[in-house]
C-alpha cells in the first residue's frame, strides 16, 4: 500500500529553497494567527476589537491635549501621556504582527530579539521621559498652586466621560469575548480597559472636585495629588504592556519555532512510539522545560524504550540550548 | 477553516482551505479522527486551497498518520502550496507522508 | 536474613503519638534548619549575618527618629520608615523561626497559612500607612518649602555615613559568605544590604547637597525630591520582603510537606521501581506540578510499567491539590 | 553532622548524631553509597544522637535501601529518638525498614 516516495519530486511546481527566514516567517504567522486568526465570526471580532481599541486610543489623544493646554491640569497631562505610552505599545506590537503576517521575512533575519529589544526600548524610554515630566509638573504645581482653566476642565470632563464610556464599553465587550473563549490576549485586554476605565474615572473624579471647590485654595492641590495617583496608574500600564503582552507576543513566536523542532524529532522517532499525547513547554529565566507524552507499545521492553527516550532526549537537547526535556510515558491525552 | 468530504472508491479525499491553525486544528483533529474511527484509513488531503499551517496543525497530521498506519492505511498529501511544504520541510514532514501533484495519482496510488 | 517486623513493637520506649502536628513540627524544623542549620562553622556565621543584620538595624532607627526631630527631612523619614518596615519584617520572619525551632507546634495547628496571612498582612498595612504618611509631607512640604534645621542635617549625615558603611560592610560579607556556598537566603540579603547601602548614599546626597547649598531658595526642594525616590525604594524594599523571603520559606515549608506525602507513595510502591533518581516540585498559580524520576527495570513490559506509574499518579494526584504529577522513567540521577 | 562507621562481624554499624538535613544528607548519601559500592550491604544505622531528619534525610535512606535489597542486603535502624521514629511512620518508612531498640538485636538479626 506504502509508495516509496522521495520528496520534493512529485511536487514540480514549487520553489524549495527551504532557508530559517522561512522558519522566523513561519513562526511569524503563528503569532498573528493567533492572536488575529480571521476566519471565524469570533476571530473577526477579536481583531475588530484590537482595531477599535487602537484607533480609539489614539483618537483620543487629539481632544486630550486640547484639554490639557486649555485646563492645566498635570492629573489630565498624566492620564494623556500614559494612554499615549499606550498606544505607542500597542502600535509597535500592531505593527510587528502587520509585518510578520505580510511574510516580510526580510527585515527579520536577526531574529526576534531584535525587535523586541528595539520597541521595549522606544516604549521604556518613553515612558521614562513622560514620568520625568509628569514629576517635573507636580512639583511645580506644589511650588505654585494654580487654578484649573474652567473651560478647559470642562471640556476635559466632557471627553473624560466620553473616553470611561467607551473603555467601559471596551471592558465589557472584551471581558464578553475572553469568556466565549479562552485567549491570553483577549484576558490581558479586557484587564487592561478595566484599568484605564478606573483611572479615566479617577481623572474625572479629580476634575469635578477641583471644578467644584474652585473657589477654596485647597482645591489647587487635588490636580497634582491626583497626578501622582495616575503615575503610578502610568507605570503599571507601561510596565504590564512590555513585560506580559510584548513578551507574550514574543514568547509565543518561540513556542512555535520550538514546536517546530519538537515535530521534527518526533517525525525522526516516528516508528518508535506508539502516538503522541501532548507537548507542553514553559520557560522560566533562560531555561526551556519541556515535557513530551508519548505513548509506547506496552509489550516492549522498558530497557527499549529507556533508549528511545534517551535518544531523543539528547538529541533535543543538543538542538535547544538550556532545554530540559522530559518524555513521560501517557496512555492517554494530557494537555 | 473549511473542510469538506469526498469519497473516491475505497479511498476519503479530505479537502482543507483557509487556515490550519491552533483554533482550528482541533476541529480538523475531531474531523480525522471520526473518520479514522469509522475504519476509513486510506485518506487523501488535498492542500489546494490551505493557505497556512501551524505546529499545531502539522501534530494533527502527525498524530492521524501514527492511527491509520497501524491499521495499515495512509495518509497522502496533495497539491501542497509551496509554503505549507517549505514548515513540511522544516519539520522533517516530508519523509514521513507521500505528498503528490495531482489527486488522482494520490487516490489510485493506494490501489495494489 | 530478612525479619518480619512488626511498626512500634521493637522500640518500646518512644511514645507513638503520630498527629499531623508532628508533620507540621517537621516542616517547620525543616525550614529552620536551611536557614539556620547550626551544626558547621558556615550555617553558625550564617546565623550570625541575618542577627547582626536585624540588631544593626534595629538600631538603627533611634539616631534615624532624633535625626528626623532635629533636621525635618523628608528623605530621612522615608529612609527610617523603609528601615523600620524592613526590620518589622525581618523580626517577624526571625519570631517564627524561633517558635518553629522551639517545636512549639501547638500554635500551628492551622498551618503556616495564618501565620503568612498574619505577618503579610502588618507589614502591608505599615507599608501603606508609611506611605501615605511620607506623601503627605512631600506634598505639604512642596506648599511650604521649608529649609533643614541645619544641626540635625550634620547629624543626619554622620549617621547615614556609618549606616552606608555598616550595611556596604554587611553588603560584601554576605556576597561572600553566599559565594563560598548556594543558598538562596544568603543571597537574598546580600542584595537587600546592596539596595540597602545604595538607597542610603541616597540619603546623604541628598542631605549634603541641601546643606552645602542652603542659602539657594531651590535647595528646599532637594529634600522632598529625595524622598519621591526613597519612597520607590520603600514600596520596591517591602515589596520584595514580602513577596520573596517571607514567601519562600512558607513555599519551602510547604515543599517539605509535599515532599513527605511523595516519600510515602514511594514507600508504599517500593518493590515497583528499581531505583529514585529525583523528585522536583514547583507551583504555578495554584497548582503544583510534581516530577519524580524513577528507574525501572529494563526487562518489564511497558505495559507494567504503565500501570505503576499511572496508578502512583492516581494516589498522589488524590493526595495534592490541584497537583500535575509526571512520573519520568531515568536511568540516572536528575537534579 | 556526624558520622561514625564501625564493623561487628560482618556488619557495617553507622552511627548518626546530630541534623540530618538538606545540607548534611548529602555527606550521608556519599558515605553510605561508598560503603555499599564496596560490597557492604548488612548496615546497622544507630539513630541515639540523631536529632532531626528532613525529607531528604528519608530520601537517603530509600535510596540506599534499594541498593542494599537489590544486593540482598537490608539496612536495619536502631535507637531512633521519638520525633525521628514518627517522621518515619508519617512518611510510611516504618513499613519498610526493620527497626530495633538494641543495637546487638539489630546485628544479630543479620545472622541467618
Amino acid at each position: 500500500m506504502l509508495i516509496a516516495q522521495i520528496p520534493g519530486r512529485e511536487q514540480r511546481n514549487c520553489s524549495q529553497e527551504v532557508s530559517i527566514r522561512t522558519l522566523y516567517r513561519v513562526t511569524a504567522e503563528k503569532v498573528m494567527d493567533r492572536l488575529f486568526a480571521c476566519t471565524t465570526p469570533e476571530h473577526r471580532a477579536k481583531e475588530q476589537s484590537i482595531f477599535i481599541g487602537l484607533a480609539l486610543g489614539a483618537f483620543g489623544l487629539i481632544p486630550g491635549t486640547i484639554t490639557i493646554v486649555l485646563s492645566h491640569s498635570t492629573t489630565l497631562m498624566a492620564d494623556v501621556l500614559k494612554n499615549a505610552g499606550l498606544v505607542l505599545a500597542t502600535f509597535f506590537a500592531w505593527m510587528s504582527i502587520r509585518k510578520m503576517d505580510r511574510g516580510d521575512s526580510s527585515n527579520y533575519n536577526y531574529g526576534y530579539g531584535k525587535l523586541e529589544n528595539l520597541s521595549s526600548f522606544i516604549v521604556a524610554t518613553a515612558m521614562i521621559i513622560a514620568q520625568v515630566f509628569i514629576f517635573y509638573h507636580i512639583i511645580e504645581r506644589f511650588a505654585h498652586p494654580e487654578e484649573l482653566g474652567e473651560m478647559g476642565t470642562q471640556l476635559g470632563i466632557i471627553f473624560s466621560s466620553i473616553a470611561v464610556l467607551s473603555s467601559a464599553w471596551l471592558w465589557k465587550h472584551d471581558h464578553h469575548l475572553a469568556q466565549r473563549e479562552t485567549s491570553p490576549m483577549m484576558e490581558s485586554l479586557w484587564r487592561l480597559y478595566r484599568i484605564k476605565t478606573i483611572s479615566t474615572l479617577l481623572v474625572l473624579a479629580s476634575l469635578g472636585i477641583s471644578l467644584a471647590f474652585r473657589d477654596h485654595t485647597w482645591a489647587a492641590y487635588i490636580d497634582p495629588i491626583g497626578s501622582i495617583i495616575l503615575s503610578g496608574f502610568l507605570i503599571f500600564t507601561i510596565y504590564s504592556i512590555i513585560s506580559s503582552s510584548v513578551y507574550d507576543l514574543l514568547d509565543r513566536t518561540l513556542e512555535e519555532s520550538l514546536q517546530l523542532i519538537i515535530l521534527r524529532e518526533l517525525a525522526a522517532y516516528f516508528s518508535d512510539y506508539e502516538a503522541l499525547h501532548g507537548i507542553r513547554s514553559r520557560r522560566s529565566g533562560g531555561n526551556v522545560h519541556i515535557e513530551i507524552f508519548l505513548e509506547f507499545d506496552g509489550e516492549r521492553k522498558m530497557s527499549e524504550i529507556q533508549k528511545v527516550i534517551n535518544s531523543m532526549q539528547a538529541s533535543l537537547s543538543s538542538r535547544i540550548n538550556n532545554s530540559h526535556i522530559f518524555i513521560i510515558p501517557a496512555t492517554s491525552p494530557v494537555c | 477553516m473549511d473542510i469538506s468530504e469526498r469519497q473516491k472508491g475505497s479511498v476519503n479525499v479530505i479537502s482543507l482551505s483557509g487556515r490550519l491553525d491552533a483554533y482550528s486544528s482541533n476541529d480538523v483533529e475531531a474531523r480525522l479522527n471520526a473518520i479514522i474511527d469509522s475504519s476509513q484509513v486510506c485518506l487523501t488531503v488535498n492542500m489546494e486551497k490551505l493557505e497556512y499551517i501551524s505546529s499545531s496543525g502539522l501534530r494533527v497530521f502527525l498524530a492521524a498518520l501514527k492511527k491509520v498506519r497501524k491499521q495499515n492505511g495512509d495518509i497522502k498529501l496533495v497539491c501542497m502550496r509551496p509554503p505549507i511544504r517549505e514548515v513540511f520541510d522544516i519539520a522533517g514532514f516530508t519523509q514521513l507522508f507521500s505528498i503528490f501533484d495531482s489527486e488522482d495519482i494520490a487516490v489510485d496510488s493506494f490501489l495494489p
